[in-house]
């Protein structure tokens, strides 16, 4: 769908872009959309911050090539946005727990989404970046930078968690290892990142291994039980 | 509508095998019947659990992937995905893949009794290793599969090949065998380095290079077919994303023209490109339109 | 600083053969001298035309040319353009085409005792017919050539090659023969079609497809290569338009990088892939890097 | 050199197009430059109308891939210039000649460039197009429409030219070549078009057959003179 960037604030690594498409696109938390922008052939996955009307808005960390050319975008640019795409959180997760929400960079836009959405479900939120770089554009209550704390958003969470809280995890992969490695003993759902083809389930392009066979994280997810999945191959 | 071999396609746009899995999520953006053809995910006697991930780099103008021809099996394709597919109004064709010639000739008598239009036995996959669905080295072996599997097949038989130096070679040994036509092209070899981390992305390192990079690749691959076997049906495919695409494809010899990675950026580019094809031969006729760019064509 | 058989190379830059002529034209953009090396035009016995225009014709991320290897022969060549490339300060390499494996012999012995390098027998010119510096079917015939060659040449010998299914082979006949390094890749073979005049836009149908396009295709080419011939020194080109498309060359096994279309597309080019090169291996060992992205990879 | 689109006019089929190069950049009648925009990779030739200073002006035909993007740009837009290039028309035309211009379509460009340098050295201008719609963006009281007048704009010259008229002329191959037929006992400029490469001479991309052997229209031309050139291979 053809939309407008009417506002784009960045950072050298970090980008929070608002774009108005061209009918209502309704995204649940948790779900995705896949971006294109002139000069690409292929789009790639984004998780929205929010989305209200045909509003929509990304926090985005410039990482490679695509997201290095997003950075240069100015209001008044057209991009594609198609979606949304992906399971909500909502279908997957224990609607009669309450979550403490952990965000691993910009995986943090879904969680914050979520918690605009679902505010009753949000025990705690905690969205860790390594330096207070982000602070320059996204103000936000509930920032970790791990360079001022002096610990990862993980071991914070460790220091105040009860044995039956909840946790939605959303960050890399390597990530959200560590914290099912750290948090085993708990529910904890996470919404997991891969590259990423169609974005649909068709191409077979972002498999994950869990329990039932090997899913799409696209279709099947992007969020999982992470009980369920292995995360080595 | 378009003839070959005796059957009829509304229109010459088919979905290429892979991209748009076996057509159960692609149905929910687009309406398959519009299209002339659907090609299944190439499947074969095992299920395969397809290669560990990543599997997608994207690279300018096109796309590596090592899906490593993930699939459920026979078994479970026939129970869970070849009903869908032959529900459709539209001509299914079915990819098949096999470790050897006798896993190819199961396959094919597995899915005999289909309502498919045509095989198209995959010997190109540039994601798994020799003998796997990666025939396309020896001429002598293509001969020797197709001959025998023209003696079982209930269907004409299209072979899937890539771009390669002995392409006109394997498709003559591939015709003396009977072969009814030929798939062209399968995704190119390619690579790409992350260089921060200094390491290949893929873990196979190599994976299928596919979109509009590739095209020109592709027509090159096409016109040295056609121009030596001049009737020799023709199923294109490479980086085709819209009719203008499409039109090349035509212009230099293929009959029907199919749509892989472009599912992929766009799932509604096939019934753009359906649509977009259909208001060009109101004016110009699709059979004389098939090789036109050959015509007068001066070889030395 | 580059050591390549005994050479010393300033840095690993150097000019792939064709896109920049024999020097002059560049000379007036760039301080050639900058560069590691320049590689000659491919120069044949005989004065040769090249093709008829158009011969370029513009694709998705690349460009397709048919030259048809246009030189002035060797006469004129030694006469014209082998003093200013021998007043350089930077390393030449001679590239030689011939129709024949005499041909090719009697280049060698013409220019033997000119300052270059290295020889680099040019084996995969897709813009000329068979037999015409396109002996790369042949792995027989390389073989005989590179043999007689060594005998003779005083310098290092490359070949040059495109990428094709059977390189591994014929990489492998060139190096019992004695070869010295191989140029990977040569452009791919590509084509486009004018669908407004429906017909091919290059009068041979197929050119030489080069640029960003093809750069997975090379690396992939020269990972196949690197991986089983660990020693042999690479010449590595296709699609390098900056430091970073060096760097995958560099780390997927190429010794020397070398800019072909990028100078078409901006003469400039090869010096800030020099100088940004130069940048990154201040922290960086150059040897180490070569091929570093291959190390523990999994072959499956 | 980075540019800036200043101003651009557009009809369905052309474009005029003003902008400001970073440096001066000084073209003669006859040069051109090379244009690089957003999302292609190789340059293409362009002859510019006008170049004064830092300002340069183009006349474009849309006709094919880059020039339909060309035809998006918009003021603060960005484009890649490199020249000048090619010989100057000055250099190797006949000074003490006067001379008929004739243009074909966007070969006009340079002709108009021409005109306003070395006025004293023109005898009369004809600028053809086919349809009249040139005039909605360009100005000039020598534009000779086709389906206007009834004929082309060779033919008209053919009325009025004198015995030792010359002529410099610039357009389409086939317009030369129509040229070159009907003034065959003329002195008569052209200056050729063909698909480019480096335009710079190095790459062989832009042959043209010349009585002293093949040259490359990008370096020894693009003018020659019609009589030293054989445009049939
Ligand atoms: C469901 C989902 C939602 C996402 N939401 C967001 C978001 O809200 N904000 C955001 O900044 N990023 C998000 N991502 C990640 C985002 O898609 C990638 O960062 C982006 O595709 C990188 O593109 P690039 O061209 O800049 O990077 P490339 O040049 O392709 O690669 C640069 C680096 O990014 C990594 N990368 C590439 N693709 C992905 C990917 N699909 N997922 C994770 N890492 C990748 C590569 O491993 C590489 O190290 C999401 C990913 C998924 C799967
Ligand atoms: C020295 C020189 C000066 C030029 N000055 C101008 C100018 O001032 N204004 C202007 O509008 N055009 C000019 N041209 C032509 C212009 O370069 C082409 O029209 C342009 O490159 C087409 O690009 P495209 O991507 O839109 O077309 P493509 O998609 O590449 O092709 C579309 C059509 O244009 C033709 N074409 C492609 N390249 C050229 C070319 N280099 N020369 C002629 N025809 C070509 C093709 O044959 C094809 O039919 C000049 C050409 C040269 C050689
Ligand atoms: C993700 C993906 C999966 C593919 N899987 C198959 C497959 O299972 N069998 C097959 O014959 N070709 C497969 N292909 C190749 C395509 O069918 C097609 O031949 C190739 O991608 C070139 O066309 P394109 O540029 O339109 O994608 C696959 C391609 C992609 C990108
Ligand atoms: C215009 C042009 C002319 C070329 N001429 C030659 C040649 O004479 N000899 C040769 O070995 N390769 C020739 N090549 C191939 C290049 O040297 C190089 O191998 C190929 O273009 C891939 O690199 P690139 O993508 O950087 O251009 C030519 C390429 C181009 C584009
Ligand atoms: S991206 Fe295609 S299946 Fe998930
Ligand atoms: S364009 Fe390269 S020689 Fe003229």
């Amino acid at each position: 769908m053809k939309s407008l960037v009417t506002k784009i604030q960045t950072t050298e690594n970090y980008i929070i872009m608002e774009v108005e498409t061209e009918h209502i696109l309704k995204i649940e938390p948790g779900q995705f959309v896949m971006i294109n922008i002139k000069g690409f052939v292929f789009p790639k996955p984004f998780s929205p911050m929010d989305q209200k009307g045909k509003k929509m808005v990304f926090l985005i960390a410039v990482v490679g090539e695509m997201t290095s050319e997003m950075k240069k975008l100015k209001p008044g640019d057209h991009i594609e946005i198609r979606g949304p795409l992906g399971t909500p959180f909502i279908e997957k997760i224990d609607r009669n727990r309450q979550y403490i929400l952990i965000g691993g960079d910009c995986g943090s836009a879904p969680l914050i989404h979520f918690k605009n959405i679902y505010p009753e479900l949000v025990k705690k939120e905690i969205y860790g970046f390594v330096t207070p770089e982000i602070k320059q554009i996204l103000t936000n209550d509930n920032l970790h930078i791990d360079k001022v704390e002096g610990m990862s958003p993980l071991k914070k969470v460790e220091k105040f968690i009860n044995k039956d809280d909840a946790i939605l995890i959303c960050g890399s992969t390597n990530f959200i290892k560590a914290a099912k490695k750290k948090f085993k003993d708990y529910l904890i759902y996470g919404s997991l990142e891969e590259r990423m083809g169609c974005g649909i389930g068709m191409c077979k392009g972002c498999p994950v291994k869990t329990k039932s066979g090997i899913k799409m994280i696209c279709k099947d997810g992007p969020i999982f039980n992470l009980s369920e999945v292995e995360l080595e191959w | 509508m378009v003839n070959i071999l005796g059957f009829t396609f509304k229109n010459p746009v088919i979905i290429a095998s892979g991209p748009g899995g076996n057509g159960k999520e692609l149905s929910n953006y687009i309406d398959l019947n519009r299209l002339g053809g659907f090609t299944a995910k190439t499947v074969t006697l095992k299920e395969r659990p397809g290669n560990p991930p990543p599997r997608i780099v994207n690279v300018k103008a096109g796309i590596i992937n090592s899906i490593g021809l993930q699939n459920p099996g026979i078994d479970k394709f026939i129970k869970e995905d070849l009903p869908f597919l032959e529900s459709l109004n539209t001509n299914i064709i079915l990819s098949i893949g096999g470790d050897t010639k006798s896993e190819y000739l199961s396959l094919i008598e597995r899915l005999n009794d289909s309502k498919a239009v045509f095989f198209e036995l995959n010997l190109s996959c540039p994601n798994v290793s020799k003998h796997n669905t990666n025939l396309e080295h020896d001429s002598d072996a293509i001969y020797e599969l197709v001959k025998e599997a023209k003696k079982i097949s209930k269907k004409p038989i299209f072979i899937k090949l890539g771009s390669n130096l002995f392409l006109e070679k394997i498709v003559k040994r591939a015709i003396d065998a009977g072969v009814d036509g030929v798939s062209l092209i399968n995704s190119s070899k390619g690579l790409k380095v992350d260089i921060k981390k200094k390491r290949l992305i893929l873990k196979r390192g190599i994976g299928g290079f596919s979109g509009p990079a590739i095209k020109p690749i592709a027509l090159a691959a096409i016109f040295n077919i056609k121009r030596k076997f001049k009737h020799l049906p023709i199923i294109g495919m490479g980086g085709i994303f819209d009719y203008k695409d499409a039109l090349e494809f035509i212009m230099i010899g293929a009959n029907l023209i199919a749509i892989g990675s472009g599912v992929m950026a766009d799932p509604e580019i096939p019934i753009k490109i359906a649509h977009d094809l259909e208001n060009y031969f109101k004016n110009d006729s699709y059979e004389k339109t098939i090789g036109c760019a050959l015509e007068g064509f001066y070889d030395r």
